[in-house]
């Protein structure tokens, strides 16, 4: 990145790479994490990198729709970590344990 | 000269990575529930300074409000104590995490660059725009016209949810006795 | 009565009596069975006569034919199921349904007591009707089936008594080499049928080029020496001959028959056959007189040191097809065909003979346990005598004529040379040795017999046709009196005017009398040496021998072991030829061609482990997977 | 987009009408729950509303839309009822059909709870519909996540304790992963495109791919979010794990509806023939195919479990499916490739329904985990499930004449037709490898002595498989009209 | 109609099997399997020998959406084989009266269903009913074998049926391929034969990336297996040898052919230029094939592999006489087809009665069966006879002529060929001397179970296989006859062969508008 002023000068693009930046955190999260829990963490993680290019897309084209998928984003993760929370329950209750390297009977 | 929204995107900006890999990055799960709320929040400081006022107020309630108290909660269920195997083992297996993730980290930003550095930065905000009553309204006007089905169709999923995380709450386990 | 049906009765009347008997082949019966086959052979024999007699008088007709049916229509070959009695076949027609005749009687007292006799009539039927087919038929198909026929009968019978592993390899071993032969007569006929787009002997010679088109050699020539090729295999010819001597493990009116009056002649009779085709083959002919006579020589060497009877004479037989083939080289064809029949005569007697000695000797064979049999088996004796004088030449006995004639001509004919002579010459002087030694050590001198074996004359049913034979060997040669000492000329030479032609397209024959007649004295006298000779060493002084090997003792082993021929196809041949096959199974089946599929397998099964080991339960490094292959996608497509 | 005058009108809503019928009615069986105070009502009445339900779906839509294939847009366009929308719902009607009777003769899922796990099968069968019909990515998006979140619950369903809560969570974590990287896709072609509705983007793609490279991010980042779904190759691996996990009648399901589903509204995505001027794009994608194809079998070929077998095989056939779309995306002649692409989903439907159903007509208990060579003996003791399973087997090797082969045939064919020789070859390579796992059951059924032990008597499950069986056969030997139907429902549908 | 029903009529036995009592079986069967030949009996009376036209033709549209139809016709190529199909089933159905024992009711359905497709893959004459017909076929004999087989059987079965399934899958490329031809050159897509016949095929001499040679190599893979030619036979042995009796003969008879007819019907036709230009490397091949399995069969301490070997012997004489394509070589081929389907069939028919008798193969063991079993020597020796082309046997008709083409073709190679007619004998003969004669074995000894002699039931099996053997053997032209117009076609317009419908109708095929119109 070109070190001059009118680089610094936000725009689109800077809000495009702290939404890319954010969305890799989250996967080395998913990837690398072992509790359950704190992966659920990190996919909550990379959806909101991805509601910040929406946004950041919406308000470049003058287009609302971007903020409406944001909305439906935004549900549809509240649905995720509930699923995902519930079905970690029932997991911790089953295995007593939410490291997932106690997930590995099915294999080969 | 770098305006003040700019500045404030910085700062957001900043605050939310750090606080991402806060999240990725603690040994504690708590410690890391708290980093993402904190990084949520900044995100809705960023939604803000696009904006996008009722996106980042919704932001904020839903996600820094109910979804974080959630994990906390579950955090609690679970009192775990302060575990030692935090990430994956396995010199290769993390060097192609890390590597991959890189290279598609790499991809992104430079195409993004490629695309979008040398275009104009955001045209000004059309006069009466800027009040946030406006925009909320197109938002609504869109919501149940352009999105009506798929925002009904939210709605059925968010009932089907209600109903299945019920039921996986009072899941049985085994009638018959495992082989193992 | 036409001909289409006689020739119908004649050919099919063996078949008949072998359905006969080949249907009732449980039953001893050996009385009934055999007068079936004789009686129905007879009936054919008659018929022949009838057939040949139109080839006489005054209205004489040069050939009678019939034809039957299509039997192969396909694109340009045509091979009906024709046949034809020409001069040629005429003569051998006679000796092969007369002599069969009498063998056929001879065999119903010989096999009197086997417990198979209609089976064993039945295939002597059979065998009959095969060579039928051979001589008769019309195109060289049709005597190819024949040609099979009999060799398969030959199997069969030599193989008769197959609960004997050593008879039934010797079938075996006769069907296989004949094989061989076959082969290369197949591969004779189509070159022939390529040359001349037919098989049909008349259409063939009609169509044939004359010499000065064809040359030297050529593809006339190939197909001469592939026809040749097959005739070795019939005829018991070098390299072929080795399994003639073995086929004497069939009963011995078989070897008597197959093995030395009819079948074994075949390959003559296919040279004579196609004679002016040969005549275009020179250096084909050279060959086949090369081979005849060498193997004149060569088995009579080897026939000098047997002890077992039918051995001896199966070696003097194939000396004398030598000689046959050695005529036929010379282009001499009447000559090789002359001593077809005479020696159909002598050499079908004297094994009856071999045959009814056995027979008293309770199947003994070995000539050291005989001697002296004369006062045992007087008319046995008697015709064996005639055999004997007819095979060493004696005037005025069948034999002296046709050698006689083909010694001259291997002399005279302008495809002749002295070698051949010289060799033919010294055939005949072994050959009167060998037989004289047969005989002294047979019926004269003192008796050898053990005490347990009391020889007895054979029944009237054995010593008829005997006789019948004996007769035949003396007046069969008249037929060919030569001009010198007849005075007027050979009868025979008229005979085959037309049908056989003369080498004259490669020179004139030497034409002097003095010639002839030293040429005849000086074989004649030898034969008369070597048979003193041979008196002196087994009857005079019998301790001769002995010493005699003991001084050539390599040389006597070598040749009582028959050259080790039979050691050397095994060792350089057949052995090698089953291990590589074992080495080819082992080797290139098992471990290359179904190995290369296992191989195949294993490297899917590989694939399918590795793919299997990364699924390791192991959800973040699925995950993994996701990014990783999300990265090389998005890469490789957007390079 | 349409103006908010008219809100929304009465051909709008009967598109849907199907959709909404299904979910209303299924939800009365959930209303009668409480009313008994919580105890489970009778499961046969259970099975019977939702039949009723699935019943008014689909007749709801013959009605309207069976007989003439109008292409319908409604909701502004968002969803879109036309031929390939009728008859893939038909597909996916039948298959929840199916998957129910399963579900209610199946040890594993008929109890307690037998009420929910209805009403969830038949609302993840709503989100397919959505998902087939869907004309907008953000739509499409909703409709995935529906099926998902609702299957994520089904695979936890099971009464088997511990490998089918694994399997789910393992499910989830990894879609809602592949999930994530989808909308991440979706932003990058809103941005790119300004909209996300299909035929802007099909229009505005044949510009943008060669000049701008985050759209065709996007796009990858799209199709690997699909190829999640429909688990192509490097994507592929939580397939077997959840399909051995999940209680059978649930893999049933998801092993058919779910991957129909999927590819459909990935066709749809690729209707533009923007992509094949994308060179990288094309050969990048037939080596997923050709991959997903060989690991798939060769993977199958290590497997005793049978219900881990089928997996594989399900893998592999998805990388059949996807020389279809391959052709469909990259070919001149869509209509022809799509018309294969569909008829090989429903054979690959069917016969995959038939063998699931057979292991699950198989499975005494909800633990018990089938091993090939637990069909010892079948062939005599059963010799009408062992026939079935034959053809099903055979029919899934591609042996003519059953429908399986006419699939392959299809489908191979529209390939040689775009000149991709290399991709038939690797297809036919791969199916002669899938044979010899394919014939291993009929060799222990048949070939290996042993005694079958005594089944338990679920009628419905045998029904399944029997007809199923008989389907094959037939369609196969009268593959015409079914693939006549399929051709008009696609003629000029895209 | 006479055509569906020799075709269809099989299945429809194969379910009265299915519902039939379990006593009642073989003898229905038996029946069902005569009726069958008899009706089939019927095309000799409705077949036209003159023209080489296919005839009895029924067209049926199946899928017009890509051209196939249900397309049956019957010409000189075909008729013998079918026959031998039909006639070979009731011999069958008799021969394994006592060899199988247990699920018969299976076994009947598999043989019936068996036949329909061998038949159908003889009278088909749409490329893709062919393939149908031709993969169904596996089905049931994967089946016989791998149910009623020996000791590997299932390895044999499995091997069978993947290594011909894998040659048969490129054929199918193939086909595909040439439907597509069809539609670029004539506008509609099309699987008939006739239509491919008429294609031209760009060929470019001595490159292998081209259309044409690519085809050919594909087409011949999978009939190269079938056959099965030199390197491609390792799952005959296995196959037969695990086989029970019937399937041995159906296999050995019929199903072999199914290769050998391919490469008439198809290849040869299709693909002129690449036959005659490829031609040499299958007459070597088959040469290769012809002493390879004579040297091999030779030394094999089974009976039933030496028979298994031999056919891999005279399959190579039917390719060498295919691929010399000449009238007598092609002739001589078509009639050797039949003759190894008698003679072959015949001799594993014999093995299977002295299995049943001693249950066991190995030539070692026996000996001197010939003063033990008089009838069953008799009738082996026979079989054996026309098996090594004895003149008057079928079994010399058909070498001879193929001899003789290939000594037309290439000298060399037929001087090489004939040495097979020796290797021949030599292998039969030797095993016929070490089971037959000499000394009786310890099989043939041993007192505690003496074997008996062919029960009628077994001589009426062998009874037609051997009338069959001297009647072919000296009334080559009543059969010949038959195929001789087509078979002069097939020669004389190789390079650009044609097939018509006689009568001439109409074809019923109204072609349907391509699979939707370009994009």
């Amino acid at each position: 990145m070109p070190i001059n002023p009118a680089a610094w000068k936000v725009g689109l693009d800077h809000y495009l790479y702290l939404s890319s930046l954010l969305f890799v955190f989250g996967m080395l999260g998913v990837l690398m994490r072992r509790n359950v829990i704190v992966i659920l963490m990190c996919i909550e993680l990379m959806l909101n990198a991805v509601n910040i290019s929406f946004i950041a897309f919406s308000r470049y084209a003058e287009n609302v729709n971007g903020q409406v998928m944001v909305f439906f984003v935004m549900t549809i993760a509240a649905a995720e970590a509930a699923v995902g929370l519930a079905l970690a329950v029932t997991v911790f209750k089953k295995f007593r344990e939410v490291n997932i390297r106690f997930f590995e009977h099915l294999k080969g | 000269m770098l305006s003040s929204q700019d500045f404030l995107f910085y700062f957001l900006g900043a605050l939310s990575l750090i606080f991402g890999l806060g999240v990725v990055l603690y040994r504690n799960p708590i410690y890391s529930a708290l980093c993402l709320v904190i990084t949520m929040i900044s995100v809705a400081g960023i939604f803000a300074t696009l904006d996008a006022w009722f996106i980042a107020g919704v932001q904020l309630i839903v996600y820094a409000g109910a979804v974080t108290v959630l994990f906390v909660m579950v955090l609690m269920l679970f009192d775990l104590k302060h575990e030692m195997k935090t990430f994956s083992k396995g010199v290769i297996g993390n060097g192609v995490k890390l590597a991959s993730s890189g290279v598609l980290l790499g991809m992104f930003s430079t195409y993004i660059w490629a695309t979008y550095a040398t275009e104009p930065t955001f045209k000004p905000m059309a006069a009466g725009a800027t009040s946030s009553i406006k925009a909320t309204k197109d938002l609504a006007t869109s919501l149940f016209t352009s999105y009506l089905f798929a925002f009904e169709v939210i709605g059925l999923l968010l009932l089907v949810i209600a109903v299945g995380a019920v039921t996986l709450s009072r899941i049985t386990g085994g009638t018959h006795h495992h082989a193992d | 009565m036409n001909n289409q049906v006689l020739f119908a009765i004649l050919l099919l009347a063996p078949l008949v009596g072998f359905l006969i008997n080949g249907f009732r082949w449980k039953s001893h019966n050996a009385t009934l069975a055999g007068t079936i086959a004789t009686a129905m052979v007879f009936i054919s024999f008659l018929c022949s006569l009838g057939l040949v007699s139109q080839l006489f008088g005054a209205n004489a007709v040069p050939s009678v034919g019939a034809k039957f049916f299509d039997w192969i229509n396909v694109g340009g070959l045509q091979v009906p199921a024709a046949f034809v009695i020409d001069h040629i076949s005429a003569i051998m027609v006679l000796v092969v349904t007369g002599v069969g005749t009498l063998i056929h009687l001879f065999s119903v007292g010989y096999m009197s007591h086997d417990e198979r006799p209609a089976k064993y009539f039945a295939y002597l039927n059979l065998f009959l009707f095969n060579m039928l087919l051979l001589i008769l038929g019309e195109n060289l198909l049709l005597m190819f089936v024949g040609w099979e026929g009999v060799g398969l009968c030959s199997y069969l019978l030599i193989g008769f008594w197959f609960t004997d592993a050593d008879k039934a390899a010797a079938g075996m071993k006769a069907f296989i080499t004949n094989r061989i032969g076959d082969a290369g007569f197949l591969l004779g006929i189509f070159t022939l049928f390529f040359l001349f787009g037919t098989v049909s002997f008349s259409e063939i010679i009609a169509r044939l080029p004359n010499l000065a088109e064809v040359g030297w050699s050529g593809p006339i020539t190939l197909a001469c020496l592939f026809l040749f090729v097959g005739a070795t295999g019939k005829s018991a010819q070098i390299p072929l001959y080795v399994w003639l001597p073995d086929a004497m493990a069939g009963p011995t009116p078989v070897s008597a028959l197959i093995h030395a009056a009819t079948m074994v002649t075949a390959g003559v009779y296919m040279i004579v056959r196609l004679n002016p085709l040969f005549l275009l083959a020179p250096n084909a002919l050279h060959v086949v007189a090369t081979v005849g006579c060498a193997t004149a020589f060569f088995a009579a060497t080897i026939g000098l040191t047997q002890w077992d009877i039918k051995k001896i004479l199966a070696y003097s037989t194939v000396s004398q097809l030598g000689y046959m083939f050695l005529a036929c080289g010379v282009g001499a064809f009447g000559a090789g065909l002359f001593h077809v029949m005479t020696h159909a005569f002598f050499k079908a007697l004297m094994f009856l003979g071999s045959g009814s000695v056995i027979h008293a000797m309770h199947e003994e064979q070995d000539v050291r346990k005989m001697g002296g049999l004369r006062k045992y088996l007087p008319i046995t004796h008697a015709t064996f005598l005639i055999g004997w004088l007819a095979i060493i030449g004696i005037p005025p006995f069948a034999g002296f004529f046709s050698k006689d004639e083909i010694l001259w001509q291997s002399f005279s004919s302008p495809l002749g040379n002295k070698v051949l002579w010289i060799f033919g010459v010294a055939t005949a002087g072994l050959t009167s040795f060998y037989m004289t030694r047969l005989m002294c050590l047979t019926f004269w001198g003192k008796s050898r017999v053990s005490k347990d074996v009391h020889p007895h004359e054979a029944p009237a049913v054995m010593w008829i046709p005997l006789a019948v034979l004996a007769v035949l060997s003396t007046v069969g040669g008249w037929i060919g009196i030569p001009a010198v000492i007849g005075g007027g000329d050979n009868w025979l030479e008229r005979w085959f005017e037309g049908v056989i032609r003369e080498p004259s397209a490669f020179g004139e024959p030497i034409h002097s009398h003095t010639l002839e007649w030293s040429a005849m004295g000086i074989s004649l006298s030898l034969a008369v040496i070597m048979a003193t000779l041979a008196y002196t060493f087994y009857v005079s002084n019998p301790s001769l021998p002995g010493r005699l090997t003991q001084k050539f003792h390599g040389l006597y082993r070598l040749i009582y072991n028959k050259y080790f021929v039979d050691e050397f196809y095994f060792g350089s041949l057949i052995n090698p030829l089953v291990d590589a096959s074992k080495g080819l199974w082992a080797y290139v089946d098992v471990n290359f061609i179904d190995r290369t599929t296992y191989v195949i397998g294993d490297v899917v099964r590989g694939v399918g482990s590795t793919a299997k080991s990364i699924q390791n339960g192991n959800m973040q490094q699925y995950a993994m997977y996701i990014a990783l292959g999300l990265a090389v996608t998005m890469f490789l497509i957007l390079r | 987009m349409n103006n908010p005058t008219e809100l929304i009108s009465l051909r709008e809503l009967l598109v849907v009408a199907p959709l909404c019928a299904m979910f209303l009615i299924s939800l009365i069986p959930l209303l009668i729950k409480p009313l008994l105070g919580g105890r489970e009502p009778n499961p046969i009445s259970v099975l019977v509303w939702n039949f009723l339900a699935i019943i008014a779906g689909a007749g709801i839509s013959a009605a309207l839309f069976g007989h003439s294939f109008v292409k319908t847009f409604a909701f502004s366009n968002a969803i879109v009822m036309d031929g390939t929308s009728v008859w893939m719902s038909y597909l996916v009607y039948f298959v929840t059909a199916v998957g129910l009777m399963l579900a209610y003769d199946h040890v594993a899922t008929r109890g307690r709870q037998f009420t929910e796990f209805c009403f969830l099968m038949v609302s993840s069968a709503c989100g397919m519909l959505v998902l087939i019909m869907s004309n907008d990515l953000i739509v499409t998006f909703i409709g995935i996540e529906t099926m998902s979140l609702c299957l994520y619950i089904l695979v936890a369903m099971s009464r088997e304790a511990t490998l089918s809560k694994e399997a789910a969570f393992k499910y989830f974590v990894l879609g809602s992963f592949a999930s994530a990287i989808f909308l991440y896709g979706i932003a990058l072609i809103y941005g790119t495109v300004g909209s996300t509705y299909l035929p802007d983007i099909a229009t505005q793609a044949v510009k943008l791919i060669t000049t701008n490279r985050v759209f065709l991010v996007g796009a990858v980042l799209i199709i690997t979010g699909f190829a999640f779904k429909v688990s192509i190759f490097p994507l592929h691996a939580w397939t077997p794990d959840v399909y051995q996990g999940a209680s059978t009648p649930v893999t049933a399901f998801m092993s058919t509806a779910v991957k129909a589903a999927t590819f459909v509204a990935f066709l749809r995505f690729f209707t533009s023939e923007a992509f094949a001027s994308s060179p990288h794009l094309l050969s990048v994608m037939t080596w997923l195919a050709v991959l997903t194809m060989l690991i798939g079998n060769v993977a199958a070929l290590m497997q005793n479990n049978l219900k881990r077998m089928l997996a594989y095989s399900s893998v592999a056939h998805s990388g059949y499916a996807m020389v279809g779309l391959i052709t469909a995306g990259f070919g001149t002649n869509f209509n022809a490739a799509a018309t294969s692409l569909l008829f090989y989903l429903f054979s690959y439907a069917i016969m995959t329904l038939g063998t699931f159903a057979l292991v699950a007509a198989f499975e005494q208990s909800e633990n018990t985990s089938l091993e090939v060579n637990d069909l010892r003996g079948v062939g005599r003791r059963y010799p009408w499930l062992a026939l079935s399973m034959t053809v099903l087997m055979l029919s899934l090797a591609g042996i003519p004449p059953t429908l399986g082969f006419f699939g392959k045939f299809f489908v191979f064919s529209s390939a040689i037709e775009q000149d991709m020789y290399w991709l038939a070859f690797w297809g036919m390579i791969n199916s002669v490898i899938s044979v010899y796992y394919y014939l291993r059951p009929i060799v222990v059924m048949y070939m290996s002595e042993g005694e079958a032990e005594t089944l338990p008597m679920n009628l419905m499950t045998r029904g399944t498989v029997i007809v199923t069986a008989l389907l094959i056969v037939l369609l196969g030997i009268l593959s015409s009209p079914l693939f006549k139907m399929v051709q008009q429902s696609v003629m000029n549908q895209f | 109609m006479l055509l569906s029903v020799i075709t269809l009529l099989p299945l429809a036995f194969a379910l009265v099997m299915l519902l039939l009592p379990e006593k009642a079986i073989r003898p229905v069967a038996l029946l069902l399997a005569v009726v069958e030949f008899a009706l089939s009996l019927l095309l000799l009376s409705s077949f036209d020998k003159g023209s080489p036209a296919i005839q009895l033709v029924e067209q049926i549209p199946w899928v017009p959406e890509m051209g196939i139809s249900y397309f049956l016709g019957l010409d000189g190529l075909s008729l013998w084989l079918v026959l031998l199909t039909t006639f070979l089933t009731p011999i069958v159905v008799l021969g394994s009266w006592t060899a199988i024992d247990n699920r018969i009711k299976g076994f009947h359905a598999a043989l019936f269903i068996l036949q329909t497709s061998m038949i159908g893959s003889f009278l088909a004459m749409d490329a893709v009913l062919f393939y149908v017909f031709f993969e169904l076929s596996l089905v049931p004999m994967y089946f016989m074998v791998g149910i009623w087989g020996g000791q590997r059987r299932i390895y044999a079965t499995v091997k069978f049926f993947i290594y011909t399934m894998a040659g048969s899958l490129m054929m199918l490329l193939a086909i595909i391929y040439l439907m597509f031809a069809c539609r670029d050159t004539f506008g509609h897509m099309s699987a008939s034969l006739l239509d491919f016949y008429r294609l031209k095929i760009p060929f470019v001499a001595g490159e292998f990336l081209n259309p044409q040679t690519l085809l050919f190599f594909a087409f011949s893979l999978a009939f190269a297996i079938k056959v099965p030619m030199f390197p491609f036979h390792t799952w005959l042995p296995d196959a037969h040898v695990e086989a029970p009796t019937p399937g041995s003969v159906i296999l050995a008879g019929v199903m072999l052919k199914m290769g050998s007819y391919g490469f008439l019907r198809f290849v040869i036709p299709m693909f002129s230029e690449a036959a005659g230009y490829y031609a040499w490397i299958f007459i070597f091949l088959g040469v290769v094939g012809i002493i390879y399995g004579a040297l091999v069969a030779m030394v094999q301490p089974d009976i039933k592999k030496l028979v298994a070997y031999s056919s891999v012997s005279h399959m190579g004489y039917v390719m060498i006489g295919l691929f010399a394509l000449n009238t007598y070589g092609v002739t001589g081929s078509l009639y050797q087809m039949l003759n190894h389907g008698v003679s072959t069939g015949a001799l594993f028919l014999l093995v299977g009665m002295i299995y049943e008798r001693t249950h066991s193969r190995e030539i070692s063991r026996y000996g001197g069966l010939a003063k033990a079993l008089p009838i069953f020597t008799i009738l082996f020796v026979i079989v054996t006879m026309s098996s090594i082309a004895v003149p008057m046997t079928n079994g010399f008709i058909g070498e001879f002529m193929i001899l003789m083409g290939t000594f037309e073709a290439s000298r060399p190679f037929a001087i090489a060929a004939v040495t097979g007619v020796v290797l021949g004998a030599v292998y039969m003969l030797w095993m016929v001397k070490r089971v037959f004669f000499g000394p009786a074995g310890e099989l043939v000894k041993d007192e505690h179970h003496p074997l008996h002699d062919l029960s009628a039931r077994e001589i009426a099996v062998m009874a037609p296989l051997i009338v069959l053997i001297f009647w072919m053997g000296l009334q080559p032209n009543f059969f010949l006859d038959y195929s001789k117009a087509s078979l002069d076609h097939f020669v004389k317009n190789r390079d650009n062969y044609r097939l018509v419908i006689s009568p001439a109708v109409p074809s019923s095929v109204e072609h349907v508008a391509l699979r939707g119109e370009q994009k």
